[in-house]
């Protein structure tokens, strides 16, 4: 029986059981729904770190390994939980990131507060369940869940544009769950089993054509929730229309979570090897380094802040997709590094421009203009992070962005490098535009000052806590920048399970 | 709303003709590429080994339920189960939260006295059925999803025939919301009994097992099975009262 | 074999429609073909002449059809018209914000 | 049954291609309930009786009625 590991069922229902009773206290006191919310993204995120340690010493020789099984232990058609060093690295810092975001919307959300936070916590259950499940079908279910629960959220504030926006991402999401299904079923009709393990046992016994086939499905399916180039338009849209918390939430949490899913799926079940056979993964890398490009250059012409911010997300997952794709040692302690930095860097960025963006009368450019005489320490912080994203050196970005250059250089893979290059040239054109913009000084019309005063007062009782997340991201940007060493263990445990997944395969199929 | 066009018909006439022939060209080449490589797929033969051939020899021992289809539901999978109502659960609390706003449903006086009558006789029946099919979900074909449509096509079928307001005096929104959750936590329920007596989250409960076809038997799938069709009918049911609701601003 | 003929050319008109049409409740129905033609093909994909997958009390049946691909579909099904329906919400919302369900005129109706 | 199997693919692909074919949506989504209608027909002789049930109730009765409803709401919009 195991009856040990039980911890990874509480981690994906924990949230769901907060949702359920947020769903029923719409008429109850906000302040115990607040508190609520906060407890439960703190029982979570202590939940993670305690596994993190007690199996410190686990961890650190990367033998740790947790799993549960459904149901009857004894037959071979069950559906397993496993946790390895991999998946504990993405959900310790998905769980940290999203307790601060929490942390954030309890003061940011002024309506509604019930609905949204049941289904932010459903999406959180389905967050850990993607990243805990070691069956196919599961996983399928949890991507779909958790592209249902976030469209709501998308078109949470009622406009015409939150609304198109919503729609736009479901009409993707939900195609490239059908291609998703097309892959599972054609592996279950050609091995029989639903299992991550099981199917990375004997997928080369599968036919080349059909090989083929899986592969372009699952890849085709990721590239459109990744938001790759070819298939990018929704996500700009998406990430701009969503109230802060949810940009910061879709950019900076889930984009990483697909990112899991994809090594998930590429290196632990199908071997890295038959992309290289299928002269896929050369495809891949080139256009992710397109799309890369393109984010930053679409960046550039963008006129509203977190439609420039959601461009350079599509950038920075494309570089983090391509320096996955060399499948060296350096190129993984980069890009886990980056997607670490990429996280904390972005969801910064989203939670900032949504305090900034509360007291400006409209997103675009022109209307934040002395933003930065209004708020200085925030938008101190702000710059901070944004130096952060264009890798200045002593923030966790420049680390992340060396180590890519690094790997790309020692792959002479010299495209790549440029690409790393020219995106971080232009992160700072299109950073430098927003800052300048936000130091002019302006005289602003009485009304519209009024306006913009009257909004400002009734804003800023209660935002202190908003400023504290976003500092606390700011310091955790300096923080890992100069002692980024500490991130150097588990990265690299994490880096081991990716080079031998043999070890998740037996651990699975033997326990 | 009439969006005046300032380019000549013509050439959009033209370019709209092209795209269609190019996307309609890249779709065949895709679906002969598609067509190729189904082609090649062996022909199956689920049965002499593998997972399923497992399943129809000890499903029946397992599980004690009759429908295998059921039994991999509720029992092997059970999970994903739960996880399919969770999403709808996220789906109903989705389309409520996207349309609240004041709402009034749609008041309209519905059919003829005919109609009306004939569904007063209708319904204890097609309430039967849907009962009947979730019950037996683990001895005939059915089960808790398709006897939880049933459940809410009643629902659907009242507010044609008797104006979309009269559903609504009937059963609150509140009603049906707490018939939901009390199908979601009877599921959830089961799953931590599960833990508690056999050791494994959603493991079938065996004390509950008796003689093989009859009515209450196959452990808790048949529990399980109330459990969601009461959520999936009201579930749905509320989705289709949300969308028949007209906002309120409208009236005026 | 004929069926891999049926399932291609369901899911190309599915995707036709899907990206094609311009009026979105079209749309919503190209999906809807998509996903129907997936689930017929697995059907019929996992149909070897078998009986229903049910068992019959006192009676032995030797060839049953596999039943897992067809609770994945069932799935599925429940899946597809929970997402069909938060489709339709969103594509009414957006009538009362704009107007139109035309995918081209909101797109001009946004520059 | 091989007969009838085959009259009824026809059908099936016959009716998909008319929801596609027609712009008037209410056309399509009968169209589309008449393909579902059939498509469960065709899950019966496949030996899938779970997922007809399934497909009947919610594919030709569940989904249609959301359409339609759907519909009246837009065309509602449209007069006014």
């Amino acid at each position: 029986m195991s009856w040990m590991n039980i911890e990874l069922i509480l981690l994906i229902a924990l949230p769901a059981l907060i949702a359920v009773i947020m769903y029923f206290s719409a008429g109850y006191n906000q302040r115990a729904r607040n508190s609520l919310a906060v407890a439960g993204a703190g029982v979570e995120l202590y939940l993670v770190f305690s596994l993190f340690l007690l199996n410190f010493e686990a961890v650190k020789n990367s033998n740790f390994f947790l799993q549960y099984t459904i149901g009857y232990t004894e037959s071979p058609f069950v559906i397993n939980f496993a946790m390895d060093n991999l998946s504990l690295l993405f959900s310790l810092i998905v769980t940290g990131a999203v307790f601060l975001i929490v942390l954030f919307s309890t003061k940011y959300i002024r309506n509604q507060e019930n609905s949204y936070f049941a289904l932010f916590f459903l999406v959180l259950a389905s967050i850990q369940g993607s990243i805990l499940t070691a069956d196919l079908f599961t996983l399928y279910l949890f991507i779909e869940a958790i592209t249902i629960f976030t469209t709501p959220l998308i078109s949470f504030n009622k406009t015409k544009e939150t609304t198109r926006a919503a729609m736009q991402y479901l009409f993707y999401g939900i195609t490239g769950g059908v291609f998703f299904f097309i892959s599972i079923i054609l592996i279950y009709f050609n091995l029989g089993t639903l299992k991550m393990a099981a199917v990375a046992q004997s997928f080369a016994l599968i036919s080349t054509p059909m090989q083929l086939t899986i592969i372009i499905f699952f890849l085709l399916a990721l590239i459109i929730k990744l938001g790759i180039f070819p298939i990018h338009f929704w996500l700009p849209r998406a990430h701009s229309a969503c109230p802060a918390p949810i940009s910061a939430l879709l950019s900076g949490v889930l984009l990483k979570v697909y990112l899991y899913i994809f090594m998930r799926l590429f290196w632990t079940m199908i071997a890295f090897d038959f992309l290289v056979e299928l002269h896929l993964s050369t495809f891949v890398l080139d256009l992710a380094l397109v799309s890369s490009l393109i984010g930053h250059v679409f960046a550039l012409q963008a006129d509203e802040l977190k439609k420039m911010l959601a461009y350079s997300s599509i950038g920075h997952i494309g570089m983090i997709l391509a320096v996955l794709m060399l499948n060296t040692e350096a190129a993984f302690y980069g890009a886990l590094l980056h997607i670490i930095a990429h996280l904390m860097m972005k969801s910064g960025l989203f939670l900032s421009s949504g305090y900034l963006l509360k007291t400006t009368l409209s997103h675009h450019i022109d209307d934040l203009k002395g933003i930065g005489h209004k708020n200085r320490l925030l938008f101190i912080a702000f710059i901070i992070i944004c130096l952060g994203t264009i890798g200045m050196p002593p923030l966790i970005g420049f680390v992340s962005k060396w180590f890519v250059l690094l790997a790309f250089l020692e792959a002479r893979h010299y495209f790549g490098a440029f690409v790393v290059g020219a995106g971080s040239i232009i992160a700072l054109i299109y950073y430098l535009r927003y800052i300048s913009q936000a130091y002019q000084s302006v005289k602003m019309e009485t009304k519209t000052l009024r306006e913009e005063l009257i909004s400002f007062k009734s804003f800023f009782k209660n935002s202190n806590m908003m400023k504290n997340v976003i500092y606390i991201f700011t310091l955790l940007i300096i923080f890992f920048g100069l002692a980024f060493r500490v991130l150097e263990m588990p990265i690299n445990t994490a880096i081991f399970e990716l080079l031998n997944p043999q070890k998740y395969i037996e651990l699975v199929l033997g326990g | 709303m009439e969006i005046p066009t300032e380019t000549q018909p013509e050439v959009e006439i033209l370019n709209k003709l092209m795209k269609k022939t190019l996307i309609s060209g890249v779709l065949i080449g895709v679906a002969f590429a598609l067509y190729h490589n189904f082609a090649l797929m062996p022909e199956y033969q689920g049965l002499n080994e593998g997972l399923s051939n497992y399943i129809l020899k000890s499903g029946l021992n397992d599980t004690g339920s009759l429908n295998l289809i059921t039994a991999v539901l509720y029992d092997y999978r059970a999970f994903d189960s739960l996880g399919e109502s969770t999403v709808i659960f996220g789906a109903v609390s989705g389309i409520v939260l996207i349309l609240s706003r004041k709402m009034l449903p749609v008041s309209s006086k519905g059919l003829s006295f005919i109609v009306k009558r004939t569904l007063g006789i209708m319904t204890p029946f097609i309430a039967l059925f849907g009962f009947y099919v979730i019950t037996h979900g683990h001895l005939t074909p059915g089960g808790g999803f398709q006897g939880g449509v049933i459940l809410a096509a009643i629902s659907i079928i009242f507010s044609i025939v008797y104006g979309s307001a009269f559903d609504y005096r009937r059963y609150s929104p509140q009603t049906k919301t707490a018939l939901e959750t009390g199908g979601a936590l009877t599921f959830l329920g089961l799953g931590l009994a599960g833990i508690l007596m056999e050791g494994a989250f959603l493991h079938n409960l065996g004390f509950l097992t008796a003689e093989t076809g009859t009515l209450i038997s196959a452990g808790s799938i048949p529990y399980i099975n109330i459990g969601v069709g009461f959520k999936v009918g009201a579930g749905l049911a509320i989705i289709f009262y949300s969308m028949i609701q007209k906002t309120f601003e409208e009236d005026f | 074999m004929f069926n891999n003929l049926i399932f291609i050319i369901l899911f190309m008109l599915g995707f036709y429609a899907l990206v094609m049409k311009t009026n979105l409740i079209k749309n919503v129905i190209g999906l809807n073909l998509m996903e129907a033609a997936v689930f017929f093909w697995v059907i019929s994909f996992s149909d070897i002449g078998g009986e229903v997958s049910i068992h019959k009390l006192g009676e032995e049946v030797t060839k049953f059809n596999d039943p897992v691909p067809q609770a994945l579909t069932l799935t599925g099904i429940v899946i597809g018209a929970s997402t069909a329906a938060l489709l339709l919400t969103l594509i009414m919302e957006l009538n009362k914000f704009s107007g139109t369900i035309d995918r081209d005129q909101l797109e001009e109706l946004n520059d | 049954m091989e007969v009838l199997e085959i009259i009824l693919v026809v059908f099936l692909v016959f009716s998909a291609l008319m929801t596609v074919r027609f712009d008037e949506e209410l056309i399509s989504i009968i169209f589309l309930s008449i393909f579902s209608l059939i498509l469960t027909a065709l899950y019966l002789l496949h030996k899938a009786a779970d997922v007809a049930l399934a497909e009947a109730v919610i594919g030709a009765g569940l989904n249609t009625a959301i359409f339609m409803s759907a519909i009246s709401q837009i065309r509602h919009g449209d007069s006014d």
